[in-house]
């Protein structure tokens, strides 16, 4: 880690010139486009700023993002000999880096530059009104002030750690893996279930092309197993993320499987003759059994089975051991326990995925209370080949070919009530799928949707759900189901045709499947706190920009892939996926990464003072990235005359904890010094 | 499309906002007399959402907010949670005041009439005179016999007593149907 | 006359509340113009003496807002922050400093709606409030004296 | 132990047997119902229908009078009263402003906290724990328990468990010796208000209750509403012609199924009243 | 008594401390703070309930520690300070000798500030029922008029600052006040320049503060700055339990508990 003190004297030496007298600040509004002129007086704003004591220069442009615009500050910074800048424009956090970048190749050090949060903060959220410009005012005249005391910063260089850990091993997961090992550097995948897979491996076909979801994805899983840069843990979980881009500190939980991986064949002689058969397969979403030692399904990646201990004699009564007894190998090991392992990493790609809402919550669809009322990802186990049925739609109750379904869609998605507010985006098409494997395996079926719309946007979905109705002669029925009920062996839905002038309907069904709405994985919350991530109202994961950063996160090194971050289907997923590897194959071309200099400094000062810290390192306490270290002040003989703090700037992330609780003012933090906060108050209420 | 006058009160009166509704139709499919109804209530949602004059007209004189039994069935499923049983109270009191009742609605009204008349007068229902009542009311409608059958069988079974019980606090009861204060919300 | 108009200084963190703030802007939620708005990295770094100087300088009120605890970007400023202000709101209470002027809250980066909100309702308390003459006649010591 | 009571008009007239089945199971486990001074009727669906106020005024005087006679609690048997009560107590809750003009009205203070128990509530915390003591004779058949609308909407106020498809009813009855049958009809209407109006909308209603619960082999249908009973029993020639057959399946109160397993004569528990004969008997 | 007076003696003549800090006699009743270099010196030490001044504060003065290895007379509130000093890194275990007296005056030797931490266990800061009742009277005030009382309290303050050089825990090489980069309080002692001076004192004490009345004692103008101090001294207690001096790190605002209660956040 590079010594930084030399800087931080200067810095912050307890001797400097009172700024604003030799300020030159030039102050940049833009309209953006009619954003903020529409409700902000630009030209007043910059007039009112020209007039500032240290303004060199002041000016209102269209766009200031734009090249012109930016044209137009280099240009002022050289020929005005600006020492500093102040854009008016957007959020900081749009275009921050922008505005610094070109006022760097104007020559002024890109922390000299700050920005006025005027879209936003201001025009978007009041009103036209010269209180509005006024405000827009203030906010500029604050910033001239920060500026005043900014000083030139220079980015911190941290080596780069070229391994990604990616959690989670669905297609999205799969993806981000194979395309960072691919770009050459190594993988870390994580997978808290036996198995990688996750969803897709559940599925039967896929929309719009109904080519088996096997078959495209189990060679990929395959590939995973064999490359040379994917290390592949399964039934394993994140336990803990430190530190920071480039320079994670990973905890993985592995979760004991009881048995030895490396003398374990995948013969699957154990899971044959395990006395507890009649477990709930989640694999087969509770439609079959598996043992209680298993492999979640034929083509598992590892294809080596593991314990369920919640369900295993053996650890539930203490006797059976039935599996060790039979392994030619000798793999079984029951008192194999949890082993957590560190790794240090330099990206995260987060992969974890949806769930499925159980739909329990609307008692008037009778799920849970009649066995022919199912979720369609269970239609999707009886459709697929390798499903309880063998491909074979046959009802859970009786195991008869139900001769007429009902789908209903939007069961849980679009229902504040007792659902879901928003839209799960795949129902539209899977429903439709569905009803057209439906049609295709049962001849002489009929199937009937409920639907509210038909959301197919997508390449080829239009014409796949118009194929459903036409060719397939699916029924689709505008309305929605007020209740499910059973009558001498049929269920008796009563929907509505609100294209019929809200005629009711009412069909006697066999079966009835339930698009049910996708959410957020459970514990994904918890997750997100783990890694510092921010997520939605949803406990999705939050982008860092929903246009223009769909896959990075607000913490940088920390990228999303695929429906943890939103109800996805299987492309968009995989392109998000190969997004978030770009994302940190850039990242890994750098050996060096510079990060933003906004870290804390502990001040000194000639002798005999040194620094005005005492050394009580209450700051080091406070410090959450253990930051901050004793700094021992010898004279030539080497004792020692004082004990001071000292900031370790590679691990300072720049919270500035430790600068509002130091009493004596000795540490400050950069970037947003007790000078820049305390002139900032200052600046904003003195408009009278 | 600005809020219509009726949709604007259907606000007031009973804080539910129709535009929220999308149209899903659950309610209607719920509703246990939507085959009988004229206009089933997903469709009244989206009258009261075209603001048109001539639709808000059509309610009023329809029967089916006459036929609605108030059984809260689509409340209950209602994904919006939009109260209709209460839009329905309301489109009622607007259509009796506004003087738009249907014609196979009258004898609904006029029972409900009644029963509000038996109270007045004595505090608590006198099935009896209920049917009396009701029946002097509803001659138009024409089943003036039907419920004659019933009596008999009701006095046999101890169920209908020949005289009201009546309530001591007449006069408190009677301030109660007095100068009622007209719809108080905003 | 026309109706007070209360100045409210607004201390924010970046990754949260500031965000928040952004989302309500992009949602186009309108609020008030009284509240403004200073970014800081995190709760953790917003010193009780700002807050001070705030009141000192003529605000009539201060909203502090931060990421909800567990949500924080730093693990744990806002939870050192919250034992700050537990400590600090009871020193000004003490002193009978109006602790009502102050408005704390937890914004998230997803609550742009709740900011809207916050700002609002706390412009609403504090024009019921009035100015903080109070603070300002300790804090016009100054100038009263300058005047003689 | 005495406990506030609200009998509501139909229990003195029309479901007197109601009213009967009641007192003398609450007499037999020694509680002491006593009746609200000077009540008077709830308005019912008219009030609910015609006149907004009414249909708060008329129960809000009974919740007053309630809270003179210094009640806590107070039981509504009437599934009609008891909606109509609740929903008054909730809506004034909700709209201080409203509450305070009622009082005026009435001239009489209104605290309006009382805790107020429909006929399920009433035997759950105080039979139901004593049932396997005060069941002599179980009442072994068939039933299909009917809740009607007005026990379990709107659900958010009325609070009732699982509303598609309750359950404290056939707890009961389960209690009592009975098989309370699963079937889906638990919670639609019956026709309610129409009993006289629209008598031919009763039938069709009634009768497919009726239908729903006899094709599943129920011996009876219990039930907890006055409303519900009168068109599920006085109405039965009107369900007879809508399902254009004879059916004969008897109607009982929740009452009345606990007075005869708890032994009380047939007369105790009213059941001479009904039009459609009840032919159940517990073997003695 | 005699046996402290012994124990000092030998301490300085066997040369393991270079001085010793404790209680002389005072004019007339009062007692003053002693500063004796020679084992003869020694039989000037008295102790009684009149010896209240905080010795504590001399042991992070340039000055004294200029002296050598100093021995200090401690009684409890003396014992606190130290205890605290410690936790915050100010003193080492081998850098002095404390010489504990109990209320009863009898002499306990500490070999450690573990030692001290059990011996303070059983003697915890309470604030007296008649500071209890002032503190609620004041807190019961209105608003506006508990605002006013304090003003006017602070108003004789002229910024001498006794109030911080009396106190053990104010021993920051330079003090905010003194820091003019911001000026974060105005030098002048005006109404606004007291009040924040001691907003700013009680909150730098807030978790740390003794409850010794050091300050209190030292302010000439009889100002009842320990009032603010007790009362975050009761906020403490009532937020995160128990409070005392303790040799673990977690001070109250340099450490938190996920599960902290507040009622005040939105």
């Amino acid at each position: 880690m590079p010594e930084f003190s030399g800087i931080l004297f200067l810095s912050t030496s307890l001797l400097t010139v009172k700024p604003s007298c030799m300020s030159k600040i030039g102050v940049f509004i833009c309209h953006c486009g009619e954003n903020i002129s529409a409700t902000v007086d630009v030209v007043k704003v910059a007039e009112e700023a020209g007039k500032l004591e240290g303004v060199a220069f002041s000016t209102d442009y269209k766009y200031m993002c734009s090249d012109p615009g930016q044209t137009l500050i280099k240009q002022a910074i050289k020929d005005k000999g600006l020492t500093g800048v102040v854009v008016a424009a957007c959020s900081p956090r749009m275009h921050e880096p922008t505005f610094r970048k070109a006022c760097a190749e104007a020559g002024l050090n890109p922390y000299m530059c700050e920005m006025s949060n005027l879209r936003e903060h201001c025009s978007w959220v009041h009103d036209k009104s010269d209180a509005t410009t006024q405000k827009a005012i203030d906010l500029v005249r604050t910033l001239v002030e920060k500026v005043k005391h900014n000083k030139p910063l220079y980015n911190i260089k941290v080596p780069v750690t070229k391994t990604a850990l990616v959690i989670g091993g669905g297609i999205a997961g799969i993806q981000a893996s194979l395309d960072i090992a691919n770009a050459g550097h190594k993988v870390v995948l994580i997978e808290k279930d036996p198995s990688i897979g996750g969803h897709m491996s559940q599925l039967s076909e896929t929309f719009p092309t109904l080519d088996c979801s096997q078959c495209i994805l189990t060679p990929r899983m395959v590939e995973v197993a064999q490359h040379p840069n994917i290390t592949l843990l399964t039934y394993a979980e994140l336990e803990k993320l430190e530190g920071f881009i480039g320079n994670f500190k990973a905890t993985i939980r592995k979760k004991a499987k009881s048995i030895d991986e490396k003398l374990c064949t995948g013969c699957g002689l154990c899971t044959t003759k395990c006395p507890t058969k009649k477990i709930p397969s989640e694999f087969n979403t509770g439609l079959g059994f598996r043992p209680a030692i298993y492999v979640p399904f034929p083509q598992a990646v590892p294809n080596k089975p593991v314990i369920d201990k919640l369900n295993c004699q053996y650890y539930l009564k203490g006797k059976c051991k039935v599996c060790e007894k039979l392994c030619p190998t000798g793999a079984i090991r029951f008192d194999q326990e949890d082993e957590l392992v560190e790794m240090e990493v330099g990206a995260v790609v987060a992969a974890t995925g949806f769930n499925v809402m159980e739909p329990s919550g609307f008692p008037e669809y009778g799920y849970g209370k009649y066995k022919d009322v199912i979720t369609g990802l269970q239609f999707e186990r009886l459709a697929s080949a390798s499903g309880p049925t063998l491909g074979e739609i046959r009802r859970p109750s009786d195991g008869k070919i139900p001769q007429k379904i009902v789908f209903i869609a939007c069961a849980g998605s679009r229902d504040p009530a007792k659902g879901i507010p928003y839209c799960s985006k795949i129902c539209c098409m899977y429903t439709a799928k569905h009803a057209m494997l439906y049609q295709h395996k049962v001849h002489g079926g009929e199937s009937y949707i409920f639907y509210m719309d038909i959301r197919a946007g997508g390449k080829n979905y239009e014409e796949f759900t118009r194929r459903a109705i036409v060719e397939d002669e699916v029924n689709y029925i505008r309305g929605r189901v007020s209740k499910v009920y059973e009558e001498n062996g049929k269920l008796i839905v009563k929907g509505v045709d609100t294209l019929l002038n809200a005629k009711p309907v009412e069909i006697e069904a066999d079966m009835v499947v339930l698009a049910s709405a996708a959410i957020a994985n459970p514990g994904s919350e918890e997750l997100a706190q783990r890694m510092h991530i921010s997520y939605d109202a949803y406990n999705f994961f939050s982008e860092a920009h929903p246009k223009l950063k769909p896959v990075e996160t607000n913490t940088a090194g920390i990228f999303l892939a695929g429906a943890c971050q939103a109800p996805k289907d299987i492309p968009e997923t995989v392109s998000q996926a190969s997004g978030a590897a770009a994302k940190v194959a850039i990242l890994f071309s750098q050996n060096e990464l510079s990060r933003e200099p906004v870290v804390a400094v502990v001040n000194r000062s000639p002798a005999p003072l040194y620094s005005t810290c005492v050394g009580c390192f209450m700051c080091a306490t406070a410090c959450p990235y253990q930051a901050i270290s004793e700094k021992l002040i010898t004279d030539r003989k080497g004792n020692v005359i004082k004990r001071v703090a000292k900031v370790n700037p590679g691990l300072c992330q720049g919270c500035g904890t430790c600068v509002a609780f130091c009493r004596s003012k000795s540490i400050d933090i950069d970037g947003y010094s007790n000078e820049q906060m305390y002139s900032e108050v200052m600046a904003l209420l003195n408009n009278d | 499309m600005d809020t219509s006058e009726l949709s604007k009160k259907v606000r007031q009166q009973t804080d539910v906002n129709v535009r929220e509704c999308y149209q899903c139709g659950k309610c209607t499919a719920g509703c246990p007399v939507a085959d009988k109804m004229d206009l089933r209530p997903s469709v009244i949602m989206r009258m009261l959402q075209s603001g048109d004059a001539a639709e808000e007209d059509e309610i009023l004189r329809s029967l089916s907010i006459w036929l609605c039994l108030s059984c809260e069935t689509c409340y209950s499923r209602c994904p919006m949670e939009l109260n209709i049983s209460k839009i329905m109270d309301y489109l009622r009191q607007k259509s009796l005041a506004e003087g738009k009742v249907h014609r196979q609605a009258r004898n609904i009204v006029a029972f409900h009439k009644s029963f509000l008349n038996r109270i007045e007068s004595n505090g608590r229902l006198h099935e009896m005179g209920l049917i009396v009542d009701y029946k002097l009311r509803s001659v138009r409608s024409g089943n003036l016999f039907q419920d004659v059958l019933l009596a008999p069988g009701m006095f046999s079974r101890g169920k209908l007593h020949i005289l009201p019980e009546q309530i001591k606090d007449k006069k408190g009861l009677a301030r109660l149907f007095k100068n009622q204060f007209k719809n108080r919300k905003p | 006359m026309t109706e007070f108009e209360p100045k409210i200084v607004a201390f924010v963190c970046n990754w949260c509340t500031y965000a928040g703030a952004d989302l309500t802007g992009t949602s186009r939620i309108k609020y008030a113009t009284n509240v403004k708005i200073i970014r800081f990295p995190c709760t953790g770094r917003i010193d009780f003496m700002l807050l001070l100087k705030a009141f000192g300088e003529g605000a009539d009120g201060i909203i502090v807002s931060g990421c909800h605890p567990n949500d924080c970007h730093y693990t744990s400023g806002n939870f050192h922050a919250r034992r700050r202000w537990i400590m600090f709101r009871g020193l000004l209470d003490m002193l009978g400093i109006d602790v009502r002027r102050i408005q704390y809250s937890w914004v998230s980066a997803a609550e742009g709606a709740k900011w809207a909100d916050i700002v609002n309702t706390t412009v609403n308390a504090i024009r019921d409030l009035g100015p903080y003459t109070d603070y300002a006649k300790v804090a016009g010591y100054l100038e009263k004296e300058a005047e003689v | 132990m005495k406990i506030g009571f609200y009998p509501g008009c139909s229990l003195t007239g029309s479901s007197r047997e109601y009213n009967e089945s009641l007192f003398s199971i609450s007499k037999a486990a020694g509680i002491d119902l006593v009746e609200i001074t000077d009540w008077n009727c709830c308005g019912a669906t008219a009030a609910h229908n015609l006149n907004k106020e009414l249909s708060v005024s008329l129960p809000a005087r009974n919740l007053a009078l309630a809270e003179l006679d210094e009640m806590e609690e107070l039981v509504v048997p009437c599934a009609a009263c008891y909606n109509r009560l609740l929903m008054t107590q909730h809506e004034l809750n909700e709209d201080e402003a409203l509450k305070n003009q009622i009082a005026q009205k009435l001239q009489m203070p209104l605290k309006n906290d009382i805790k107020i128990l429909n006929v399920l509530q009433y035997l759950e915390k105080y039979f139901v724990p004593r049932l396997d003591e005060l069941v002599k004779f179980p009442l072994a058949y068939d039933v299909a328990c009917y809740y009607g609308c007005l026990l379990v909407r709107p659900n958010k106020v009325m609070q009732a468990d699982r509303w598609e498809d309750p359950m404290t009813m056939d707890a009961i009855m389960q209690k009592l010796g009975a098989n309370a049958l699963d079937w889906p009809f638990k919670t639609e209407c019956c026709g309610a208000g129409f009993s006289v109006s629209k008598t031919e909308i009763v039938g069709e209603l009634s009768g497919k209750i009726v239908r729903s619960a006899v094709d599943r082999g129920a011996k009876a249908l219990v039930v907890a509403c006055p409303m519900c009973h009168s068109n599920l029993d006085m109405r039965r020639p009107a369900i007879e012609s809508y399902l254009k057959r004879k059916v004969d399946v008897p109607v009982i109160y929740i009452t009345q199924a606990i007075a005869l397993a708890m032994g009380l004569s047939p007369k105790d528990a009213g059941i001479q009243r009904h039009f459609v004969p009840v032919n159940l008997t517990v073997n003695r | 008594m005699n046996e402290l007076i012994k124990k000092a003696a030998e301490l300085l003549e066997s040369n393991v401390v270079q001085i010793v800090i404790g209680y002389g006699k005072g004019s007339a009743e009062r007692t003053r703070t002693i500063f004796i270099t020679e084992a003869s010196g020694c039989d000037q030490l008295i102790f009684d309930s009149r010896c209240i001044q905080n010795l504590a504060v001399y042991l992070t003065k340039a000055e004294i520690k200029k002296l050598g290895k100093p021995a200090i007379v401690a009684p409890v509130p003396v014992l606190r300070s130290i205890l605290q000093l410690a936790s915050e890194n100010q003193l080492t275990e081998d850098g002095l000798v404390v010489l504990g007296v109990t209320p009863e005056s009898t002499l306990i030797e500490f070999e450690s500030f573990a030692a001290i931490e059990t011996y303070l266990a059983s003697h915890k800061i309470e604030i007296d029922e008649k500071y209890q009742k002032i503190i609620e009277g004041i807190k019961s005030m209105p608003v506006e008029e508990r605002f006013a009382y304090w003003v006017k309290e602070l108003e004789p303050c002229f910024k001498c600052y006794a109030c911080r050089a009396a106190c053990p825990l104010c021993y920051c090489t330079r003090c905010t006040v003194e820091n003019n980069q911001p000026q974060w309080i105005k030098s002048a002692s005006h109404p606004l320049g007291n009040l924040e001076w001691h907003v700013m004192r009680a909150m730098h004490h807030a978790g740390r503060c003794t409850d010794c009345d050091a300050c209190y004692e030292a302010c000439p103008m009889g100002i009842p700055i320990h009032l603010l101090t007790k009362s975050m001294l009761q906020d403490v207690t009532e937020n995160f339990g128990p409070y005392g001096p303790s040799l673990n790190k977690d001070n109250t605002l340099s450490s938190f508990k996920p599960e902290d209660k507040e009622s005040f956040i939105k």
